[in-house]
C-alpha cells in the first residue's frame, strides 16, 4: 500500500509536469485548432533564460524565473503574429508542419547560445529537504510543481469563466464568425492563446529545472509526453489537460512499478502513455472531457 | 409602376448608406451587382428576396464579415453617418456600433446563457453592462431562467432571442438581423419580430433586417428593399410593398386572381423586373 | 554550386603545400542527441590535430584532419566516411556512436581501415573483426569490473543495473549477468532509464524492496543524476551504493546531481583534469592555447578525445618511422604492434601495474584496459583504487 | 484532331483519355530522356555522390508513400520512418536465407500489415487525431524494437550483401549496384502511384480526403478507403526501408526514429503534397541542404570562430531544417512541384507566355 502510495505521489509529481504543459498546448488548440509541435521548445526557452537571467546578470531566483515567463509568453505571442497568422486558413498539414519547423528552428537557434550541448542546474533557491507525508518524503521542488500546477489551473479557470477576455476567449474557439460579428478580435485572441501557453510552457520549463537539471534534449522531449495527455483529457478542455497530465503521470508510474518487473529490461513507462494515446483513440477519441465536434456533409 | 415610392429619407435621417457596391468572393466569384441602399435612423428596413440574391452578402459587406470569408468590396462605398465602413475589420465596425447577428443564430454552444451575453459586451469599457443585462432579461424573460444553461442546449427559438440579446448587449446603433426566422415555428417568428419591434421603439434601435418570410418582416418593418440576384429590385415604405401586386404575389403569396401560376407568367415577371 | 567552389580551394590550398599531407577522418554529434559528449570529443580531436601539425608530430606530413558533424545521424555518418574515402583518402577512421558503428563495421572491415570508435560496444570489436580498436576498454569491460569491485566489498551481494533504452546502453547486460553469476553477485533487476527521468521514485522504492545494496549504471551523466538525487531525497544514498560506467561521471555528473553525487562510484580509464599526469598537462596546454571554454577543456569526453587523436597520430608517426610511409595498411601494422615494449603511453588513461597504457594486437583490440574506481568525495573525484584489469572479463564475454 | 507532341492543357475530353497514364505522346518521350539520364548518371559520380543518390531515391520512394497516405488521403503520418523500419527489418531477418528481389517487396508488404493495424483509428477519428495516433505508433515501435532480442535491441541486424546471379558486390560497387536495384524499385513503384489516382479507388482517396462524410454519402467507404491509403503508403515505406536496410549494410533503430518521420514529412511538404516529381524534388533538396549546410558549418569552423560554448556551425542545421519548411509552408505551399511546373510550362508554351 505504501508503495502503492509512493507511486500515486510520485505520479502525480511527473503529472504536474505534463499537465502544465498540457494547459498551454490546449489553450492554442482551443483557440485556434493548432497542434503545436514546438511546445517542447518554448518549455527549453523557459528553463534557459530562467537559467540565463540568474547567472548571468545574477538576478535573484524568483525575478529571473518571472522574467522567464515573461519572455517565453512574449516568444509565443511573436510565433503567432509571425508565423501563424499568415496560416489561417491553410490546410491542417501547414499548420502541423509549420510548428515542426519552428520546432527545429527554435533548437538551432539555442544552440547559438552556449545552452545547446551541455548539462546546467538552477542556482538553489529552494531549502534543502521536504515535508513527510504520510510517511512519504516530498521534496520542495516536487512540491513546487504541484503549487505551480494548482495556481496556474486557478488562474486560467479564473479568467475563463470570470474575465470577459477570457469568455470572448472561449467563444472564438466555439465560434469565429459569430465571435467577429460582436467584435471580438480573433487574430488578437489566438495571439493572447499563444502568449498564455507560452506563460505555460516556461512555467513547467521552471519546474522540470528545479527537480531534473537542464539539458535541451530532456526539456524538449516533455513536448512529447504532452501529446498522450492531451488526447487522454480531450484535446480542447482545460480541465482535461490537468486531469490528463496528472492521469499519464500517474499511470506511468504505476507501469513502472508494476509492469517493468515483468518485461524484460523493463522501461515501460516510455511507452506505456503512447499505448494509452492509442487506446484512447480506439474507444474514446474525444477523450475524458473533449467535445465531440458536430460534422455537416 | 403606378405611384412613385416615398424615399427613405422622408421616414428619418439616413443612418447608413449603401451606395453602388460590387463584392468578389476569392478575387473570381461576383455576387453583388451594384446594390443601393438607405437605412434610415430609429427605423426597421427589412432586406427581402429569395435564396441566393446576396442579402446575407450585403448584410456582411456592412458589418465586415465579409473579410473572414475571403469576399471584397471592389466598387462603390458604404457610409455610416457619413463616414465610409466598407472593408474596415469587423471589430471596428462593432466599435462604430453595427452588429449583426449571423444567420444561424450562431450562438456559442458551449458558453452559458449569460455568458454568451457578456461576449456581446467584449467591446465595451463602460460599467453599465449589469444594467443592460436586466434589460435583456427583461424583453427575454426567458433567458433569465435560462441564464447558466449552455447555449448549445437551448432550443432554436431560444437561442435567436439570446443572439439577438448578444447582440444588443454592444450598444448598437444599427442592429443587422439575418434571417431571424430560419427553422423556427411561426409562432414563434411572430414572437421575436415583436420583440424586435419592441426594441426599436423602445430603445431607439435601428433595425436592418434580412428575410426571406416577408410577410412578418413586412409586418414590423418601415421600410423595404426587394433583392434579385445581386441587386436591388424594388423599394418603398411598408405600405407600397405590402400593395405591389408582384409582391404579393411571389413575397405574401397572395395570388393575383386566386389558381395557380403559370411558369410562364413568372418568367414574363422577372423580364419586366429587368427594366425597373 | 558552393561546395564546388568550396573543394577548389581546399584543393589549390592543398597543392600549395609541399608536405605531403595524410587524413583522417571523424564524424560525430558535435550537435543533436549526445553532443553533450560529442562536442568536447570533436573539439578535442581538432584541437590535437592542429597541435600536431604545430609541433611536426608526423615528420614530413600535414595531417588533413575532416572532422565533421553527423548530428548522431547513420546515414550522415556513413556518407561522411565514403565522402572521405573518395576525396581525402583517409588512412585512419575516428568513428562515434555505437549506432552508425555497428553499422559500418563491415565496411571498415572490407576495406580494411583502421577505425576508433567513441562508442565501447563491446559488439564492435567481437569477431568478425579485424580493424576496429576500441581505445579504452568496453562498456561491457568496465560494468564486470564494477562487478568484481562489488563482490570484493560485499560477497553475495544484491546488485540491479539501470541501463540506458538503447544498444549503448544494453551492451553489457549479457556479460553483466555471467560475470556476476561467477562473483556469485545477485543481479535483481535490470531496468531502462533515459533522458527526462523526472522522478524514480518507483524504480527506487521496488529497488530498496527487493533489498539491492548496489546500482550499476550504464548511461549518461543526466538521467543517473536523476537517480542519485532521488536516492538522497528517499534517503536511500546511504542504503543503496550506486556505480558507474564511463559516460555517467565526471564534471556533469557532479554539476547535475550537486551533493546528491556523493559517494559515486565511477569507473574510468582516464585521468582527471586535476590529476599531474602528462596527458592532462597536455591537454590543459591544448585546450588553453585554442581558446576552449571551462566546459569543453575539463570534461573527460575532451580527454576522451584526445586519447583517441592521439593514438591515431602516433599510428602515424610509428608508419613512417616503420615503413617510410603512411597507409592503411601500415597504420594498422603500426596499431597492432603497439604492444609490450612498443605500447604507448600518452598519459591520458590510467597504466596497469604492468605499466602499460595503450597496447593493441591482432587479435586484443582494446586500448587501455586499465581502469580506476572513483568516488565523489566533497564535490569531486578522487580514485579510491589503483588502476586494475578486469580478470573476469575475458573469461565471461561471448563464451 | 489533336496533336499529341505539343498540347497546352489538359485536353483530356473523354472517360477513355483520362484513364491513360500520360497525357500526351511527349511526355513518354520526355520520361524516357529521364529514365535513359537516370541510368547514365552515377558512371559521372564518385562512389559517395551515388550513395547520396541512392539516398535521396530511397526517402523518394518513402515520400512517395507518405504522398498516398497523407498526400492523397489527407491522413497526416507521423510514423513513416516506423513503417520504413518494419520493411528495413524484416528484409534484414530475411536476408540470409532469401534473395533480395524476395526480401524487400516482403519487408513491403510486412509493412503494409503493420500499416492497415496502425490505420485502425482512421475509421473512427480524423485529422489532427490520427497524426498522433502515428506518433504513438512511431514510439511504440521504436520501444518494441529496443525490447526484441531477435533484432539484436535496436543494435545492428547484419545484412549480406554478397552477389546478384554471380555479379559480386562489394566495396567499389556496392552503390552502383543498390542504385539499378532502386531504379528498378522506384519505376514499378511511380508508375503504380500514377495509375493509383486513374482508379476508382485513387479517386476514392482523394473524395474522402476532401470531405469523407461526402464520401460516405456517395457510397464510397471512407474508413476502408483510409485503411487502404495508410496499408499502401506503408508498402511504400515498407519497400524504402528494405532497400535501406540492404544499402546501410545493418540495420539500426537510429535510422527508424521520430526524426525520421518528420524528414520524410518535410521533404513531402517541400517538394509538393501530392505529386510524383515533388516526392523526389523534396529529398533531392533536403538532402543537398544538408550537405550544403555541412559544409558551410565546416567552412565557418575553419574560419575558427569561437566565442565560448557558442557553435554556430552547429546550429545551422536544425535552423536551415527548420526555416525551409516554415518559409515554403508560407510562400509557396505547393512546394518545389510547382515551381518545376512553372518552368515546365514556359518550356512547353515558349515562346508565348501562356
Amino acid at each position: 500500500m505504501q508503495y502503492f502510495l509512493q507511486l500515486v505521489i510520485s505520479g502525480i509529481v511527473v503529472g504536474s509536469i505534463y499537465a502544465l504543459a498540457a494547459l498551454g498546448f490546449v489553450l492554442i488548440y482551443k483557440a485556434s485548432r493548432v497542434i503545436n509541435f514546438a511546445h517542447g521548445q518554448y518549455i527549453a526557452i523557459g528553463a534557459f533564460s530562467a537559467y540565463f537571467f540568474a547567472t548571468g546578470p545574477k538576478l535573484p531566483f524568483v525575478v529571473s524565473a518571472f522574467l522567464a515567463l515573461v519572455l517565453t509568453a512574449f516568444l509565443g505571442f511573436l510565433t503567432e503574429r509571425i508565423f501563424l497568422k499568415k496560416l489561417v486558413g491553410q490546410p491542417i498539414i501547414s499548420v502541423i508542419m509549420v510548428t515542426i519547423g519552428l520546432a527545429s528552428v527554435l533548437d538551432g537557434l539555442m544552440h547559438l547560445t552556449p545552452f545547446g550541448a551541455s548539462n546546467y542546474t538552477f542556482p538553489k533557491f529552494l531549502p534543502q529537504g521536504g515535508v513527510n507525508l504520510l510517511g512519504l518524503q516530498l521534496d520542495y521542488a516536487q512540491l513546487l510543481a504541484v503549487a505551480f500546477t494548482v495556481l496556474f489551473l486557478v488562474l486560467f479557470s479564473l479568467f475563463f469563466q470570470r474575465s470577459t477576455l477570457g469568455i470572448a476567449m472561449r467563444a472564438v474557439a466555439d465560434d469565429q464568425m459569430a465571435s467577429l460579428s460582436l467584435g471580438v478580435s480573433v487574430e488578437k485572441m489566438f495571439a493572447l492563446a499563444w502568449a498564455a501557453a507560452g506563460l505555460t510552457a516556461a512555467a513547467s520549463g521552471l519546474v522540470v529545472g528545479t527537480i531534473a537539471g537542464l539539458n535541451l534534449g530532456a526539456l524538449t522531449s516533455i513536448g512529447l509526453k504532452v501529446f498522450p495527455a492531451v488526447i487522454l483529457g480531450g484535446l480542447d478542455s482545460i480541465s482535461g489537460a490537468v486531469v490528463g497530465g496528472l492521469l499519464i503521470g500517474v499511470l506511468e508510474k504505476l507501469a513502472e512499478g508494476y509492469l517493468d518487473a515483468l518485461v524484460p529490461g523493463g522501461g515501460t513507462s516510455y511507452v506505456f502513455p503512447f499505448v494509452i494515446l492509442l487506446v484512447v483513440l480506439w474507444f474514446k477519441p474525444h477523450g475524458l472531457f473533449g467535445t465531440e465536434e458536430i460534422e455537416r456533409v | 409602376m403606378s405611384s412613385e415610392p416615398s424615399r427613405p429619407e422622408a421616414l428619418g435621417p439616413i443612418l447608413l448608406e449603401v451606395n453602388n457596391i460590387e463584392v468578389v468572393y476569392r478575387d473570381i466569384i461576383q455576387v453583388l451587382r451594384g446594390v443601393s441602399l438607405k437605412v434610415p435612423e430609429g427605423q426597421i428596413t427589412a432586406l427581402l428576396g429569395p435564396n441566393g440574391a446576396g442579402k446575407t452578402t450585403t448584410l456582411r459587406a456592412i458589418s465586415g464579415l465579409l473579410i473572414p470569408e475571403d469576399g471584397e468590396v471592389i466598387s462603390g462605398a458604404i457610409r455610416f453617418r457619413g463616414e465610409d465602413i466598407h472593408n474596415r475589420a469587423p471589430e471596428n465596425i462593432v466599435l462604430k456600433g453595427i452588429v449583426q447577428v449571423p444567420e444561424g443564430r450562431r450562438v456559442f454552444k458551449h458558453l452559458s446563457v449569460e455568458e454568451n451575453l457578456r461576449v456581446g459586451a467584449n467591446t465595451r469599457r463602460d460599467s453599465g453592462v449589469k444594467e443592460d443585462l436586466e434589460r435583456i432579461y427583461h424583453y427575454f424573460p426567458k433567458l433569465r431562467a435560462l441564464k447558466d444553461r449552455l447555449a448549445g442546449y437551448c432550443s432554436g427559438g431560444e437561442q435567436q432571442m439570446l443572439a439577438i440579446g448578444r447582440a444588443l448587449l454592444a450598444r448598437p446603433r444599427l442592429l443587422l438581423l439575418d434571417e431571424p426566422s430560419l427553422g423556427l415555428a411561426p409562432l414563434l417568428v411572430r414572437e421575436i419580430f415583436s420583440i424586435v419591434a419592441r426594441i426599436n421603439a423602445e430603445e431607439g434601435v435601428t433595425v436592418l433586417v434580412v428575410e426571406q418570410n416577408a410577410r412578418v418582416a413586412l409586418s414590423v418593418a418601415h421600410y423595404g428593399y426587394i433583392m434579385e440576384s445581386g441587386h436591388i429590385a424594388l423599394e418603398g415604405t411598408r405600405d407600397h410593398l405590402q400593395e405591389n401586386p408582384d409582391v404579393r404575389e411571389f413575397y405574401l403569396g397572395v395570388a393575383k386572381s386566386g389558381g395557380r401560376k403559370s411558369f410562364r407568367d413568372v418568367k414574363s415577371y422577372r423580364r419586366r423586373k429587368r427594366f425597373m | 554550386m558552393k561546395r564546388i567552389w568550396l573543394l577548389a580551394l581546399i584543393a589549390v590550398l592543398g597543392m600549395a603545400q609541399a608536405q605531403k599531407t595524410v587524413s583522417l577522418v571523424w564524424s560525430g554529434a558535435i550537435t543533436g542527441p549526445t553532443s553533450d559528449v560529442g562536442a568536447p570529443y570533436g573539439a578535442a580531436l581538432e584541437d590535437y590535430c592542429k597541435y600536431a601539425n604545430e609541433q611536426k608530430l608526423v615528420p614530413g606530413y600535414t595531417l588533413n584532419c575532416v572532422i565533421r558533424d553527423d548530428q548522431y545521424q547513420n546515414p550522415n555518418a556513413q556518407r561522411i566516411l565514403e565522402e572521405a574515402l573518395d576525396k581525402s583518402k583517409p588512412v585512419i577512421y575516428l568513428g562515434y556512436s555505437t549506432g552508425a558503428m555497428l553499422q559500418l563495421k563491415q565496411l571498415v572491415n572490407e576495406i580494411k581501415l583502421v577505425t576508433l570508435p567513441a562508442s565501447a560496444h563491446i559488439g564492435l570489436i567481437d569477431p568478425p573483426n579485424t580493424y576496429m580498436f576500441l581505445p579504452t576498454s568496453s562498456y561491457s569491460e568496465q560494468i564486470v569490473a564494477l562487478l568484481e569491485y562489488i563482490s570484493k566489498q560485499n560477497k553475495g551481494a544484491k546488485v540491479a543495473l539501470v541501463v540506458n533504452p538503447s544498444p549503448f546502453g544494453r551492451a553489457p547486460v549479457e556479460d553483466a549477468r555471467k560475470a556476476a553469476a561467477q562473483l556469485g553477485l545477485n543481479i535483481v533487476d535490470v531496468q531502462e532509464v533515459g533522458g527526462n527521468n523526472l522522478d524514480n521514485t518507483a524504480l527506487l522504492k521496488r529497488l530498496e524492496g527487493a533489498g539491492v545494496e548496489y546500482i550499476v549504471h550504464q548511461n549518461v551523466a543526466g538521467p543517473v543524476a536523476n537517480i542519485l538525487k532521488d536516492a538522497k531525497k528517499l534517503g536511500l544514498d546511504k542504503k543503496i551504493q550506486q556505480l558507474g560506467a564511463v559516460y555517467t561521471g565526471g564534471n556533469d555528473l557532479i554539476r547535475l546531481a550537486g551533493e546528491a553525487a556523493e559517494g559515486f562510484l565511477w569507473a574510468s580509464s582516464y585521468y582527471l583534469y586535476d590529476e599531474d599526469a602528462p596527458g592532462i598537462k597536455l591537454q590543459k596546454e591544448i585546450s588553453k592555447k585554442y581558446g576552449r571554454p571551462d566546459a569543453i577543456a575539463q570534461s573527460h569526453n575532451y580527454t576522451a578525445g584526445m586519447l583517441a587523436a592521439s593514438i591515431a597520430v602516433e599510428a602515424m608517426k610509428r608508419s613512417v618511422q616503420r615503413y617510410g610511409r603512411i597507409d592503411k595498411e601500415t597504420v594498422y601494422n603500426a596499431i597492432v604492434s603497439m604492444n609490450g615494449p612498443n605500447a604507448f603511453k600518452p598519459g591520458f588513461a590510467v597504466s596497469t601495474k604492468a605499466g602499460i597504457e595503450i597496447d593493441f594486437t591482432k587479435s586484443e583490440q582494446t586500448g587501455g584496459e586499465g581502469l580506476r574506481v572513483l568516488q565523489v568525495k566533497s564535490g569531486r573525484f578522487v580514485s579510491v583504487t589503483e588502476p586494475f584489469i578486469s580478470n573476469l572479463f575475458r573469461k565471461v564475454h561471448g563464451k | 484532331m489533336r496533336n499529341l507532341w505539343a498540347q497546352t492543357g489538359n485536353y483530356r475530353t473523354n472517360y477513355q483519355q483520362d484513364t491513360t497514364i500520360f497525357a500526351s505522346y511527349r511526355e513518354v518521350v520526355s520520361l524516357a530522356v529521364l529514365l535513359l539520364g537516370l541510368l547514365a548518371l552515377p558512371q559521372f559520380l564518385s562512389r559517395s555522390n551515388v550513395y547520396v543518390l541512392d539516398l535521396i531515391l530511397v526517402y523518394g520512394i518513402a515520400v512517395l508513400g507518405l504522398n498516398i497516405t497523407t498526400g492523397y488521403a489527407g491522413l497526416i503520418n507521423i510514423g513513416q520512418a516506423a513503417f520504413m523500419g518494419v520493411g528495413a527489418y524484416t528484409a534484414a531477418l530475411l536476408a540470409p536465407n532469401l534473395p533480395f528481389l524476395l526480401a524487400i517487396p516482403l519487408g513491403g508488404l510486412v509493412a503494409a500489415g503493420v500499416g492497415a493495424v496502425v490505420g485502425i483509428p482512421s475509421l473512427r477519428v480524423k485529422h489532427l487525431y490520427l497524426a498522433l495516433a502515428t506518433l504513438a505508433f512511431q514510439e511504440i515501435f521504436v520501444w518494441t524494437v529496443g525490447h526484441a532480442p531477435l533484432l539484436k535491441q535496436g543494435g545492428a541486424v547484419e545484412v549480406p550483401t554478397g552477389s546478384f546471379l554471380g555479379y559480386a558486390v562489394g566495396f567499389r560497387n556496392h552503390y552502383h549496384f543498390w542504385y539499378y536495384v532502386i531504379l528498378v524499385f522506384l519505376v514499378i513503384l511511380a508508375v503504380a502511384w500514377r495509375n493509383l489516382l486513374r482508379t476508382r479507388y485513387g479517386r476514392a482517396l482523394i473524395a474522402v480526403r476532401d470531405n469523407d462524410r461526402a464520401a460516405d454519402a456517395m457510397g464510397m467507404d471512407p474508413g476502408r478507403t483510409k485503411l487502404m491509403a495508410f496499408a499502401l503508403g506503408a508498402f511504400y515505406a515498407g519497400i524504402a526501408g528494405g532497400i535501406y536496410a540492404y544499402l546501410a549494410r545493418a540495420v539500426v533503430i537510429e535510422d527508424f526514429m521520430l526524426a525520421s518521420s518528420v524528414k520524410f514529412l518535410a521533404m513531402a511538404i517541400v517538394g509538393g503534397l501530392g505529386t510524383l516529381v515533388g516526392s523526389f524534388l523534396g529529398p533531392a533538396f533536403m538532402q543537398l541542404l544538408d550537405l550544403n549546410m555541412e559544409t558551410l558549418s565546416n567552412f565557418i569552423r575553419s574560419l575558427g570562430f569561437n566565442t565560448s560554448g557558442v557553435d554556430i556551425a552547429s546550429a545551422l542545421k536544425p535552423l536551415t531544417f527548420g526555416l525551409v519548411i516554415v518559409l515554403f509552408l508560407m510562400f509557396e505551399p505547393r512546394g518545389l512541384y510547382n515551381w518545376w511546373r512553372l518552368i515546365r510550362s514556359y518550356f512547353r508554351t515558349w515562346p508565348f507566355k501562356y
